[in-house]
């Protein structure tokens, strides 16, 4: 037999080799870029790239965490913006103080998380039906509260800091990182801890590996659900908060189709739709190709329509690269 | 040697649909006229505000000579256009307008004025009194809020016998559309007329109409063969046309004018035309179409 | 003594099948309390009512003398009743000892875990079992017998008052089997009442106090297992007499040679595995578990790369690089993982049997031959005695001894020159054990060349003609049919000394 | 042991109950609507609302046989748009006979099915990212090969026919059945049938239900694989047509968004996305509750952002009745 030692000290290098891999992808992208255009590899271009991973990075982690229980969420993108909606609406209309308005939104994503997870598990409804029964609710209720207008943040002071703003930057003004990008990776940061750490975590790879089995151990598996879903709608509320405070305003009809761009960030970054395995890291690794691709093509003016060629192409070739890498299992 | 000719953006609101290809060619056009480099992009659709955001600091990281920008919201972009300022790019704004002093010029139509027309066609086409209803593409964006809004405002103010009885969105997607059109036939058969307020829409309009086998007045906005030809074939009483095309084109010779310090005019107003199977075939009519 | 478990009149429907009808059962502290019955019986379905799987649709349960209502896993727990399922039910892509501790995690502030004493108690657990196991390691990695004895541990880990054994010990070979025995007598000795279900009829008499049986979901008897031979055991839960005779070792001195295998290797499991296989013959590998046994079927059958090695069948050699390869050239193998890699567990039974040899029942555009399937699938029921309502019965509804049976018969369909069964028996009763044995010697005769691959010594010697010895992925030697137990155990733990560094 | 006999036939009578069910979801709908408007139940509407329900209808017909053997295919709705680009290429710009026409839109179906199945198949990449990578190249390609302006069929008499006539019709005049729909109605026939009574059907079911087991079983799985993934292909040009055929015209920039009505269909129907079951009977009554859904909605005249706020509510609502009638598994 062999000895246990050297077999658990294969696996983690294995699974410390996967990443760095996956991250080689982003790397090789950013130096062809570069090489490519003078106007890619500059402080503020790099700025603009992360600046735009921060709304879809959160959403992601969000989904990441779902999806690691097998499930799905298609409701991330109108979550989203109810979430900006609702704190508009305490905000301006209702002219609390800005904390207050941060509340809003992580509460309503938490609820509206939290009403997810009940269809899902309590009622037994398909994760992919209830989020899209809970996408289409948001979207038509978003048009209902605003009455199809933008609400602007105009009166609320500070408002734009919260993306726009540069903690980091007043420390270190060689870092101009915006605060939407420390948020990002403050979320993915307790996200990850989260994953590996807590009981809510361990419960999110049990359910995706087999739910069945962890329901004959015992557990209270719809509560762990629930709390998964509610935590995911959470985060999609910080993805509010991030996406009014860069608009200055919370813009209603904006969000569908922004499920797509987050699940594949998720998948991309080696996380499996089938549940049970998956990481935060490889889902931020995965928005950040996203992005530099967007970007890249942009800024190699690139036709809009073969820019929509070249990502779809890269995105496979990316992830083959990364099977290959694997040796092909799963 | 890439830097010769001067660079010129354009960030718009779509690039899939017609009407923005349309723009397109006249970008193209002034572009090969004044041997300048311009590109053309947009989101999806009309929805992606923080998208277009992300296109147009792509669009800053190039160091361009000047911008042409539809904004899809004027306030999101505030921040980059002053940016840009403090860059001294030049901001020429097109379609509809940007909320701010930093551009340059403005190269739109009014849309407003131009739904109103529309309305008072529809008015007269089907004698001043009966029910209408509008297929619009979109409720948020400003093109279709401004020719919702134009539309109803003016049968409101001018016409009080018309009743306007259903206002839905379907996108701008031809398929959408026409099933729309087909159940507002269902839902209101003494339906008198409808006004479609983009492409997609008034195709989807003529299609829903053609497969109902009804007979109601068809106003319908912008051009493309469709629209073209169902004029011709008297299934369309007529139809709003923007200028695209010169949209477009001065929007990139505003935009050169300004990148060289020259003073350019702040408004200038592309116009907009009715046309119908009268005088679809008119020299100034047929300049401004487009298939 | 008070009964610790007492069932009365147990009732239990499924759509289609009467499962239990009016079962009485009663388990004493300090006991094991054997549960016997041929597959489909409703041992299982007993238990899972007992540990909240299921709810009964009549009849009461009494823990202590008290009524108690067992309506989920987590109540059964909570009274001290712990459970091994027969079917495996592990996550996979969870390591051992977050499996055992699921939803019982050692925890620090704020729902924080504390992965450390996790670990820690999990290999205490181990030591305590005597089985030495990586707490780290993935589940889904482990072979089923490791997968098993991680179920093990994580029941014994509950400290039930009273544990169900679910067949734990069918995927087992005889070591683990006796460090088990030796648990189980500890629990014993500590007042742990135990519900023992196998269908290895020679552990009722090392280990069981008492013995019930069951037959059609309805209670034979109980007896004391002292007293009772083994053969009235089974002819309660057959209701007949079982004969097995062994037919007499075929001469195969100018059979030809069917398969032959040369240098297979693949590091680290298979180190230069050459042997040949003749027709008509069978050839038994025996093993301790991990020994390399698995891995060599595999590895001829495709379903794992190689690193060298050649195949030849019927002296031609064949270029095996995956499944359908190895049976385009007329290889068969069932897999000792029916759940994982025998069944389609959401098809019928019909459709499961027919997954080998769809092509041969379609017509040239591709349309099925129900009928012909239909016909076939009722014949193995029939000849496998599959307890099953109908041929259109999905597969996971099945009790694990007739999914394995299932197994057997999409095999026997495909009508292979070579067939390798990996525990073809496992969880299979007693009558059809000798059934498939009879099936198995036939093929020979007919001319087939087999291979058994068993945990199970007297499997091997009840079956081969030959028997081939393996150790830490090497063909350690061949023993003839009539060879004793003594002699492949000294086979089986030949370490080479240059290899046994670990 | 009991009667098989009498087994058997309560087993089918249980399935058969199940489809009952949904389709009295189904039901129940058609009833409310026709008791809130007059204008409902009337045979211009029905039938308005079945050729509303032909492309996507067809789509996730396409949709399900990927689904059922576990997979997920993005690029039906674009796939859609690329096959009616295909077509209005070879007969509007060729000015190829009309059967050719037909043969190019199942052929580039096919020929991209096929392209995603390899990916799937052999070169192991999710689904979900293979087929979002095409999704995102054809919708590129179908701008790229027209120049963004839709190809018009007016120099093709009878285009038009191929969805808007009515064989039926002419037959029957009081059922005026439009030809897209019966085409529908075949293509869910062929599918059934494909499904129920063929080895490809089989192996569908087989590789959703355990790939692995079906791989051990000596069945040459890739094949397989990418066999269904160009039938469905194929399908996918199928609604090309249709949908050119409607609109007389290939529009470039239509298809995105419409995989997700497909699969809503899908999944409303009972096919599960984990794989292995699933009936097209099923997905055309989730297609047909979503058009009932939408049409009766506007013939109500209920607000826009209204109507998307119940309709999400009624499908979270219709697949929980449908999931208490089944008894809560699965
Ligand atoms: N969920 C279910 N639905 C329908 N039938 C079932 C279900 N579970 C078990 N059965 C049936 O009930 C009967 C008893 O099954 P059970 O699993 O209890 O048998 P068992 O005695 O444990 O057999 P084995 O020795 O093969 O494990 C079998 O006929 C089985 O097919
Ligand atoms: N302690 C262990 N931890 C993890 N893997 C192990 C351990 N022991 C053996 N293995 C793995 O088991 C495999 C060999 O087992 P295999 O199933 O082929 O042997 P076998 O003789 O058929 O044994 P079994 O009785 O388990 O079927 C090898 O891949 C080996 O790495
Ligand atoms: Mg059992
Ligand atoms: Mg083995």
């Amino acid at each position: 037999m062999p000895n246990p030692s050297t077999e658990t000290r294969t696996l983690i290098s294995g699974a410390a080799q996967q990443k760095l891999l996956a991250f080689a992808s982003l790397i090789a992208l950013l130096i062809g870029f570069s090489l490519a255009s003078p106007n890619f590899m500059q402080t503020t271009n790099m700025m603009s790239i992360l600046q735009a991973t921060s709304v879809n990075g959160v959403l992601a982690v969000a989904a990441t965490l779902v999806i690691i229980t097998g499930g799905i969420d298609l409701s991330v993108g109108t979550l989203m913006t109810f979430c900006a909606v609702m704190t508009g609406v305490v905000l301006t209309w209702g002219g609390v103080p800005l904390p207050l308005g941060v509340l809003a939104a992580l509460g309503t994503g938490a609820l509206v998380g939290l009403a997810s997870g009940t269809f899902v598990a309590k009622m037994k409804i398909p994760p992919f039906i209830a989020t899209l029964g809970v996408m289409l609710i948001l979207k038509g209720l978003s048009l209902i509260v605003t009455g199809g207008r933008p609400i602007y943040f105009n009166d609320t002071p500070g408002f734009t800091e919260i993306s726009q703003g540069s903690l980091v930057g007043k420390i270190l003004p060689a870092l101009p990182l915006p605060n939407g990008v420390l948020i990002l990776f403050l979320v993915a940061g307790a996200a990850s801890y989260i994953l590996a750490r807590t009981v809510l975590g361990r419960y999110c790879f049990a359910l995706g590996s087999n739910e069945e089995a962890v329901r004959l151990s015992g557990v209270n598996v719809d509560r762990w659900k629930m709390a998964i879903y509610a935590l995911a709608g959470a985060i999609c509320g910080v993805a509010g908060l991030l996406i009014a405070s860069r608009l200055n305003s919370a813009q209603p009809a904006l969000g569908q189709g922004y499920e797509l761009d987050a699940i594949a960030a998720v998948v991309i970054g080696g996380t499996s739709l089938a549940g049970g395995r998956g990481t935060i890291l490889g889902t931020l690794i995965g928005a950040l190709i996203i992005s530099v691709l967007t970007n890249g093509l942009r800024i190699l003016s690139v036709a809009p329509e073969w820019q929509t060629v070249i990502t779809g192409a890269i995105i496979i070739v990316a992830v083959y690269a990364d099977q290959l890498r694997r040796g092909g299992t799963r | 040697a890439a830097q010769e000719r001067p660079y010129i953006p354009l960030i718009s609101k779509g690039f899939q649909h017609q009407f923005w290809q349309a723009v397109k060619a006249g970008a193209d056009k002034a572009a090969a006229e004044f041997n300048v480099e311009v590109t053309f992009e947009g989101p999806d659709n009309e929805t992606q505000v923080d998208r277009q955001i992300d296109m147009l600091a792509a669009a800053l990281a190039k160091k361009p000579a000047a911008i042409g920008f539809a904004a899809l919201d004027s306030q999101a972009a505030i921040p980059l256009l002053r940016q840009a300022r403090s860059a001294g790019i030049p901001v020429v704004a097109f379609d509809s307008g940007v909320e701010s002093d930093i551009p340059v010029a403005t190269a739109s139509t009014d849309n407003i004025a131009a739904a109103a027309l529309a309305a008072d066609k529809m008015a007269e086409l089907i004698g001043g009194s009966g029910k209408v209803a509008l297929v619009v593409h979109d409720q948020t964006s400003r093109t279709g809020i401004d020719r919702r809004d134009g539309f109803v405002n003016r049968i409101r103010e001018a016409h009080p016998d018309i009743q306007i009885v259903a206002v839905e969105y379907g996108g701008g997607d031809h398929l959408r559309s026409t099933e729309i059109t087909k159940t507002l036939l269902q839902a209101n058969p003494d339906l008198k007329g409808i006004f479609g307020a983009n492409e997609g829409s008034a195709v989807g309009v003529v299609n829903g109409v053609r497969e109902m086998k009804a007979n109601v007045v068809i106003v319908g906005y912008d051009s493309g063969r469709a629209q073209t030809d169902a004029i011709r074939s008297g299934l369309m009483a007529g139809a709003i046309t923007q200028n695209p095309v010169g949209i477009g084109y001065e929007t990139v010779k505003a935009a050169l004018a300004a990148s060289r310090g020259e003073t350019v005019e702040a408004k200038i107003d592309t116009g907009f035309y009715w046309y119908d199977a009268k005088n679809i075939d008119d020299p100034e009519i047929s300049a401004v179409l487009y298939d | 003594m008070a009964d610790l478990i007492r069932m009365e009149g147990i009732d239990k429907r499924f759509p289609g099948v009467h499962a239990l009808k009016g079962v009485n059962f009663d388990l004493r502290p300090g006991e094991v309390h054997a549960l016997m019955g041929e597959n489909g019986a409703g041992k299982s379905t007993l238990m899972k009512c007992l540990s909240g799987v299921y709810v009964p649709d009549g009849g009461r349960i009494l823990v202590e003398g008290r009524e108690a209502l067992l309506t989920s896993p987590r109540a059964a727990q909570d009274l001290g009743i712990g459970i091994i399922h027969q079917e495996l039910a592990l996550m996979r892509d969870l390591t051992v000892a977050q499996n055992i501790w699921i939803g019982r995690e050692p925890r620090l502030s704020f729902g924080r875990l504390d992965e450390k004493r996790l670990n820690e108690e999990t290999a205490a657990l181990f030591r305590s079992m005597k089985a030495p196991m990586d707490p780290r390691a993935l589940v889904g990695r482990l072979t089923i017998a490791r997968q098993q004895m991680v179920e093990i541990a994580k029941a014994l880990s509950h400290r039930s008052r009273a544990l169900i054994m679910d067949e734990p010990t069918a995927a087992l070979n005889d070591a683990e089997i006796a460090d088990l025995f030796a648990i189980i007598r500890q629990l014993k000795a500590e007042g742990v009442g135990i519900v023992y279900i196998s269908h290895k009829m020679d552990e009722i008499k090392r280990i069981a106090d008492r013995v019930t049986v069951m037959r059609d979901g309805a209670w034979v008897g109980t007896v004391a297992a002292a007293e009772t031979p083994i053969s009235k055991i089974i002819s309660m839960m057959v209701g007949r007499e079982i004969s097995d005779e062994r037919p007499p070792a075929p001469d195969l001195s100018r059979a030809e040679t069917a398969l032959e295998v040369r240098g297979i290797s693949r590091r680290p499991d298979l180190r230069d595995v050459s042997f040949s296989l003749k027709k008509g013959e069978i050839l038994g590998f025996a093993g301790l578990m991990g020994a390399g046994r698995t891995e060599v079927a595999r590895a001829i059958f495709g379903a794992d790369p190689r690193d060298s090695g050649e195949i030849l069948v019927q002296g031609r050699p064949v270029e095996i690089r995956s499944p359908k390869d190895a049976v385009a050239a007329g290889i068969g193998y069932l897999s000792e993982d029916r759940k994982q890699f025998g069944l389609a567990l959401g098809m019928d039974v019909r459709a499961n049997v027919a997954m080998t040899s769809l092509s041969r029942h379609a017509d040239r555009l591709g349309r099925i031959d129900e009928g012909a399937l239909a016909r076939i699938a009722r014949d193995y029921i029939r000849t496998l005695s599959i307890r099953t309502p109908s041929d259109l019965q999905e597969a996971r509804l099945l009790s694990g001894g007739n999914q394995q049976k299932v197994v057997i018969a999409k095999w026997l369909l495909r009508d292979c020159e070579v067939l390798i069964f990996d525990e073809p028996t496992r969880g299979v009763d007693v009558g059809a054990k000798a059934e498939i044995y009879r099936l198995l010697e036939e093929l020979a005769a007919a001319g087939k060349a087999i291979i058994v691959i068993s945990s199970e010594l007297p499997e091997i010697l009840r079956l081969s003609h030959r028997i081939a010895v393996m150790c830490e992925g090497r063909l350690t030697g061949f023993l003839p049919g009539g060879a004793s137990q003594e002699e492949i155990m000294a086979l089986a733990i030949r370490r080479e000394s240059a290899q046994a560094t670990g």
